[in-house]
């Protein structure tokens, strides 16, 4: 067994226990790694440096939503891509409309997406999804069929680097449109989670050239 | 009702406007109180491959209007229903044409917007409470702008790096994963079990033993060892001298326990001879 | 897509993707990772040097019949065992129970564990901790059956991190703990038999057959 006294070596097991783990490691297991030597002030301090070590190369510590992990950094995915046999995959953009419902609504049941889509959700789309294990039923609606209530899970805010869904990009702000409006005047509804995403950070600039399918990107237009 | 300005676009405009994702830039659109206004052609060219493609494209009946919204660069807050209507039913009615599989919302879209239309030309009744009128276009639009939120939401997730898509996880190989674990014991743990045999023993307990004679014993097991090849070994090799006087009286002691105890025997050919010690014969044979 | 112009720009990617893969990577795929564009010489220069890098660290670069990969150390084998969710293995009571008679009292047979303990000893018990290595025969006390005298190995001393067994807690101590634990207080009767038990374990085999029963010889099953 490795002896340790400096706190590089106390790096170096961190760094071994979070390139071995096959999911990502929270603070309490991180703790556990040293006997619970440590409190989690020190084991942050120590995965900042950590992280700090690995900035610059092709792989990153990132923190989840249920901890710590190692991931490629996207930069040198063309290059991992050529050692890949099948491609990954690609959702259409039904199953992503209908994840984007959940994310930012949830907990939906298949009725609520129904009624914001305008079409008919087929149970292959929430079957991709479950299966991808990014969303699960957290209980039913007390309704008549108690439809099953979806939500995401924390492996889709893993899959997608975020801590929470507040990080999720702010959805684009349809009140602010209706205020420019006087008549004739429409009652919007404003969803709750609106108020988190106040906080999140705008990143969705790069959106259409990463989204070649995309519709004109209405905000801009609405806004503009 | 909104003045509607029919012009017919060629026919080429058509084909490179429709595909959905690109932004709809009619040219020579007339503007109309400020706002520019646009409809299709009623005589429709659509190339007959592209059709499906295109509307295959369409997520639903909304994501179709909002097509021809921004197309058309229309507030959606004050959408000329006529026109909208009008144009819908255009894409509705090649859709049948073609015979292609038109999903029963379409059809009941077509139905609402034939209503909202015609609820817009009939004076508006007031609303008993606000004393305002309700227009009648207020759930279509608040319905399109949720799913246009929607939509520009899916846009947003799916240009997120997404893991196996855009980057990898590391696991790397733990080399020994076979190792079979121990289970790891400490001096709190012997003491537990100590504390374990006094409670269940407790009628008849005070196991009170000294310190040193932990050491006696030690030190009888020592020589049991040292004994162990079954010879005669010499009874002051027995004895570290180094280790100092407290070790030799409790190494001593030890000899007497395991010569008290019958495990060793000790012997001596004469007086002032050196003396043996070994195994009791019984002992020895089974070592 | 990261652009690679130095020799450590290759190493970074050779790195991202075995640290990344699930398989070990042979030199046909490290070789697609650029496009073919080193030979087979180039690589395992880029490979040997890569390894270097990582000497010193709890991840180690391998060299197997099927190609390359990172693994991990054995030595750092013993943190990340404490990650893993499975509750580590304990002895039985009755093995630890043995184990402290042992400890206090060797050296002694299994006819007076026997009698400490009031049930029988399975013969598995004493192979458990002999296939530890923490006990062994020294001997045999000269009786019936000449049977064979346990007592505790260096190897023992040296798990627990004691120099010696004087460095047991004392029992003293023990019993003090027990009288803390105990509440109510209880009356211990001290008969003499069991002094002379302690000090002379020969005559404490018939001892046994006095009361048998005296002990609740359930807890083996209990706990075991």
């Amino acid at each position: 067994m490795q002896t340790l006294y400096t706190p590089d070596d106390f790096k170096r097991v961190l760094e071994t226990a979070l390139l071995a783990a096959s999911e990502p490691l929270g603070l309490d297991e991180l703790k556990r790694l040293f006997d619970d030597e440590f409190d989690e002030d020190t084991l942050r301090a120590l995965l900042a440096d950590l992280r700090t070590d690995w900035s610059g190369r092709g792989i990153e510590l990132a923190q989840l939503a249920s901890g710590w992990r190692f991931q490629t950094r996207p930069e040198y995915q063309p290059y991992l891509d050529r050692l890949k046999n099948e491609r990954p995959p690609k959702y259409s953009r039904a199953v992503m409309e209908t994840l984007a419902i959940i994310a930012y609504r949830q907990p939906v049941t298949r009725g609520d997406i129904e009624d914001i889509r305008g079409v008919a959700v087929s149970a292959n789309i929430l079957k991709t999804l479950e299966s991808r294990g990014w969303i699960d039923a957290v209980g039913h609606r007390d309704a008549p069929g108690r439809p099953a209530l979806y939500a995401t899970t924390k492996a889709f805010l893993d899959d997608l680097s975020l801590r929470s869904l507040a990080e999720l990009p702010p959805l684009s702000e349809i009140e602010r449109i209706m205020e420019t409006v006087n008549e004739p005047k429409i009652q919007v509804q404003t969803p709750v989670q609106v108020e988190a995403q106040a906080e999140a950070p705008v990143q969705a600039q790069e959106q259409s050239q990463f989204y070649p399918n995309a519709f004109p990107p209405a905000d801009d237009q609405a806004q503009g | 009702m909104e003045p509607i300005v029919e012009t017919p676009a060629p026919p080429t405009d058509l084909a490179t406007a429709l595909p959905p994702h690109l932004p709809g830039h009619l040219p020579h659109m007339p503007t109309i109180y400020g706002e520019r206004l646009a409809e299709l052609p009623k005589d429709l060219y659509i190339p007959p491959d592209a059709l499906e493609i295109i509307l295959e494209s369409f997520q639903g009946p909304l994501d179709l209007l909002l097509y021809l919204i921004r197309r058309a660069n229309i507030d959606v807050l004050d959408i000329p229903m006529a026109a909208l209507t009008k144009q819908y039913l255009v894409y509705v009615e090649a859709m049948q044409q073609k015979n292609l599989e038109l999903a029963a919302e379409y059809l009941l879209m077509a139905a609402m917007l034939i209503e909202i239309k015609s609820r817009m030309l009939l004076p508006r009744p007031p609303k008993v409470q606000e004393g305002e009128a309700e227009d009648p276009r207020a759930e279509l639009v608040r319905r399109l702008l949720e799913y246009e939120q929607m939509k520009a939401a899916a846009a947003k997730l799916d240009a997120m790096p997404q893991a196996l898509r855009d980057y990898e996880w590391v696991t790397v190989w733990i080399a020994d994963k076979l190792v079979e674990r121990q289970p790891e014991v400490g001096l709190h743990d012997l003491q537990l079990a100590w504390l374990q045999l006094m409670k269940q023993a407790r009628m008849m307990a005070h196991h009170q033993i000294k310190r040193e004679e932990l050491s006696v014993r030690e030190h009888m097991s020592l020589i049991l060892r040292r004994l162990s090849g079954g010879t005669f070994v010499g009874f002051d090799t027995l004895f570290d001298a180094a280790a100092g006087v407290p070790s030799l009286v409790v190494s001593f002691l030890a000899m007497l326990e395991l010569v008290r105890e019958r495990l060793v025997e000790i012997t001596q050919s004469e007086a002032l001879a050196p003396i043996y010690v070994k195994l009791t014969d019984a002992n020895a044979l089974h070592t």
